[in-house]
């Protein structure tokens, strides 16, 4: 069978719409920042999640309340509870070596970004990280990213941190400070608004995409990114900002 | 002189023998074109139906090592829609593209292949096979008379070559020769299999849908039997072999049981796009190794024996 | 207490859900022996005809990796010859022997089959389904008509249980039901599928009979939608699920799916008789450790979810 | 695929009715002496053969013509032919260590005893062949046996080495010398007769059997020594004597 069997260890509540799942898996596993699981939880059906840890067997899920399965985990699933996990699948992030490193994430788009963090501190990188938020309840990880990297937050609508979005700190930012590379995961407008912005400055831009996804093996092209045949699950999740320069013609 | 392998398959002419199966990739235009630069001698779109579907909740596939099973649903956006992608693919795609159709009566059929050909197909080919999905494929292929009559219809509005996509119920030469006689231009072999996987640990079918169809190298020798037991007793038949190709030999095991061509589908899971340079690179080398001109020699060539 | 494998099949007590599948070792009295202390729960010998057969030439057998190939040709003494062995069988072995019984007509069948009856074994299983011996198996079970007669006319003379083999085309719960209809007691799913390897070296079939049956765990998937879609629709029907049961965990799935037991096949070829113990052993594990009695409870525990 | 090819190298004619193949595979094989392997040539047939020797990725049969695959190989093989192997097959001789062995060989089963003379050389044995043939000119071999072990041979009709059968020659050599273990491999009543003369006297022996094979792999049945269930193309080809004792009953 191609799942490997997950037991919830922890289930923390970060804010009323997200969870952070800790799962210790019957075999080892080794994912790269970015990639992704297929999370399937027999009899209610099966998502894409972006890995937000991992160690050995053990690997974290940061997930936000949307539908059918992701209401499922916050209102059923109990430590002790099995789930199943198919991965790790897609690309991930290419990591750079030395150098300074952007990390920009909007909601629950932190989940990967945070995995890199911790993987980004071994390869003598500078990193800082910009979290945007849409409200005051809506903050969560901010202490688990400063224990790494600096980090600023952004809020659209409350009184910590930026007001604004986080693209507007990002632009802020990024007229006072150099990087090397912007890795980013957000809501496809945030994604694509940061790649317009990198590849006119010139700095090399990842960003971690999402469609439906259904076989996550790219083979069924349900995932496509469109008319650039990228598939998400395959030739993404994260994707090379030139490789979405097409998309982007319409300023 | 470098080996030729270019086919000719019911009046289609084939840069190689190597096609995108349907259900993989073929769903929207970008992906097709991706396809044709990977090499690909002919694309077969995603079978498409009249009405837009949804397709099944996952799961929906399962790697089982050996093979794969899967159930999607046929999800697809009708051929309103699709025909949008299929018109920019005539439009911008060099390389053959097989409409594969879907429907659950020969009313249906019509409508979604004279829409396609509309859009500049240059080949149907009717999914009488798909074996999970309620009223489409295999339910209408399991009658004869219904899917004689589909072929005959659809055939007589297509100046495009028509290809029937069969199951291993159909891999039958009394079968297949009552298709042509309906006026099907060529047979493609084989559609996936009914299959099942149920998870051990939590003692419940994987899929969705409980019930898909299994692809993969496991399936290629049964593949292989149909397509060669079609080529034995209807040895003009253009054939598209289907199953299990995982590289150029099996591509190749199929051409000697009699494909004129190879369809790639799951493998793509594995090997992605590379596969089709790898099945070309590969049936080159072995044509030129062995002293023979051109791929359509070996079509069939496991029969001399 | 550990938990109770003993299952119930059509009136034969087993006292574990594994059997020996037919075809494998089912030849001789001595082999037999071996798999009943090797540990399984019953034995299906090996398909007999009326008169002897020779059997297909070499190569008879391809171990595929993912599965195996193998067109014996049906090679066996002849019911005479044959009810020696299962006489004595019958004598010194305890658990059930389903004699296994071929033929070209109804007259065929009842004949082998009254000798075997004749001779002592505890059931009967039709072979209506071996896919690769013409006029044989498959060729007689794909005739409805005479399947159904040739089940009564056996069952007429069979106080014991008579099973009927089924392939992957009659594995439709419409026809398992018109063969209840007719008298069967039970079904066995599935038989090997008609499949070819073609060597790409020498470019000829591996077969000396180029056509066989494909087994092994590659087939897994298949068996386990026909058991799963047959026990659906007909809940009381004691099937014996049959198909790439190559440990605890496949033994598992098929049961879970609906089968009462299990056939153990060609998987002897990788693990050897030690294959009944481990299974054995595997089921009584999983049943402790999920707090259930007795093995018949997940017979069918995976229609639940 | 589950054969390996083979291209024959070279042909020699040992006796009118036996001839040695060298074979190189493509891929390196490591049989152990006894065991066997299912030679397939294409549109003709598939055989089971004894290695009669093997490094890396060369191996050796030495063939008795006896119908059509073996007529064949006589009468068509040409080296730089390919052939296809499947194995190594079956159990073969377990191997002393130390102490003295007898080797017993009929005809062309001196194969696999020659292949494990080569292999006891390095386990410290002394070892000596008794190698018997039916007449003067069906004599072959011996010096590749003597280049390594004591050898004699027997010749039923003929003017070389002892007259008589090879089993004669075993009960003389038995009657003064002591050995650790006795290999054999010959026809049926040959392994018999050494294996009930074996029991008698308390030394181990293995022989080596023959039975029509055809799947090769343990399943079919069709190689069943009965009543005793032993399947000599798994169980064997090479018995170990107390096994077969139940068919000895009758003296
Ligand atoms: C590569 C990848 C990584 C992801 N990582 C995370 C993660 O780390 N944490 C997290 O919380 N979520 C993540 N997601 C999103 C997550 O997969 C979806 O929220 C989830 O599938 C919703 O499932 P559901 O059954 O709860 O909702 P459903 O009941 O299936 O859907 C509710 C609504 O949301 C829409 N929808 C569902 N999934 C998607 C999607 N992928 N894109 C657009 N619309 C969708 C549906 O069409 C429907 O309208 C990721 C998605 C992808 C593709
Ligand atoms: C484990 C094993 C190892 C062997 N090793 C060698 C070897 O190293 N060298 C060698 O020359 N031969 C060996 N043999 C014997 C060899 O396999 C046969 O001689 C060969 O299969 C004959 O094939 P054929 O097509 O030439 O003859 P066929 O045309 O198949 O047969 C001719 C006649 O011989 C009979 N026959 C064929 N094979 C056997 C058999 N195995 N036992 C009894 N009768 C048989 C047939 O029934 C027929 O009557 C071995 C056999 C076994 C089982
Ligand atoms: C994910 C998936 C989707 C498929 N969808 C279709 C389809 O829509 N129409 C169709 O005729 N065949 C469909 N097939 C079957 C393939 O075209 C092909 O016949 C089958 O997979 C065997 O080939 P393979 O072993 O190379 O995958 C699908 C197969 C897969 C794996
Ligand atoms: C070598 C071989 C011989 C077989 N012979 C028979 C037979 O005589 N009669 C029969 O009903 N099935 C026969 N079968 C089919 C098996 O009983 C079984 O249905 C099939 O192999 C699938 O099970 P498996 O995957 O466990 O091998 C044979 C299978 C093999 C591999
Ligand atoms: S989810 Fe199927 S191709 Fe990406
Ligand atoms: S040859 Fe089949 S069991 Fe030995």
């Amino acid at each position: 069978m191609n799942y490997r069997i997950g037991k919830i260890e922890g289930i923390r509540t970060l804010t009323k719409s997200i969870k952070e799942y800790e799962i210790v898996l019957d075999e080892p596993i080794n994912p790269e920042p970015g990639q992704f699981a297929m999370l399937w939880i027999p009899g209610v059906g099966e998502i894409p999640l972006s890995f937000a840890d991992a160690e050995t067997k053990r690997i974290k899920f940061i997930v936000a309340r949307v539908g059918k399965v992701t209401g499922h985990m916050h209102d059923k699933l109990r430590a002790g509870d099995k789930v199943f996990i198919r991965g790790p699948l897609g690309r991930g992030f290419t990591r750079i070596r030395g150098g300074r490193a952007l990390l920009v994430a909007g909601g629950y788009g932190l989940a990967p970004l945070y995995f890199l963090s911790r993987k980004l501190r071994s390869m003598e990188c500078g990193v800082k990280a910009l979290l945007g938020f849409k409200s005051d309840d809506e903050i969560f990880y901010v202490k688990e990213f400063e224990e790494l990297v600096e980090t600023e937050i952004s809020v659209e609508h409350g009184s910590s941190g930026h007001r604004g979005t986080v693209l507007d700190l990002f632009k802020d930012v990024i007229r006072v400070e150099r990087f090397n590379m912007v890795y980013a995961c957000g809501r496809e407008e945030l994604n694509l608004a940061l790649i317009r912005k990198c590849l006119r400055m010139g700095v090399p831009v990842e960003a971690s995409f999402e469609r439906i996804m259904r076989c996550g093996a790219g083979i069924c092209g349900s995932c496509s990114i469109e008319p650039l045949g990228i598939r998400v699950c395959r030739d993404g999740p994260v994707i090379d900002g030139s490789m979405i320069a097409p998309m982007l013609e319409a300023p | 002189m470098s080996p030729d392998l270019e086919v000719e398959l019911a009046g289609l002419r084939l840069r190689n023998p190597t096609i995108l199966a349907s259900g993989i990739l073929g769903s929207f235009y970008g992906l097709m074109k991706r396809v044709e630069d990977a090499g690909a001698g002919a694309i077969t779109t995603k079978t498409v139906t009249r009405e837009p579907r949804e397709g099944y909740p996952n799961p929906v596939f399962v790697d089982l090592g050996f093979g794969y099973l899967n159930a999607m649903g046929l999800p697809n956006p009708g051929i309103r829609e699709f025909s949008v992608e299929l018109r920019r693919a005539a439009r911008e795609i060099r390389i053959p593209l097989i409409a594969s159709i879907g429907g659950r009566n020969e009313e249906e059929f019509m409508d979604v292949a004279g829409r396609a050909l509309d859009a500049g197909c240059s080949g149907i080919e009717l999914n009488l096979s798909c074996p999970h999905v309620s009223g489409y494929g295999l339910e209408i292929g399991s009658d004869l008379q219904l899917a004689c009559s589909i072929i005959k219809a659809v055939k007589s509005i297509s100046s495009k070559p028509v290809f029937t996509k069969i199951s291993i119920h159909q891999a039958r030469p009394d079968i297949v020769s009552r298709y042509l006689g309906s006026g099907a231009d060529g047979v493609t072999a084989i559609n996936t299999i009914r299959a099942a996987a149920i998870c051990v640990e939590s003692m419940t079918p994987i899929l969705s849908n409980i019930i898909g169809g299994l692809s993969g190298p496991c399936i290629r020798p049964i593949a292989v039997a149909a397509i060669y037991e079609i080529r034995r007793e209807l040895p003009g038949v253009p054939i598209i072999g289907v199953g299990g190709v995982d590289g150029w030999r099996a591509a190749l095991e199929l051409i000697l049981a009699g494909a004129n061509a190879v369809g790639v589908g799951s493998a793509i899971a594995r090997k992605d796009l590379q596969i089709f340079g790898e099945i070309i690179e590969g049936l080159r080398r072995f044509l030129a190794e062995r002293g023979f001109k051109s791929i359509k020699e070996l079509v069939g060539y496991a029969h001399r024996s």
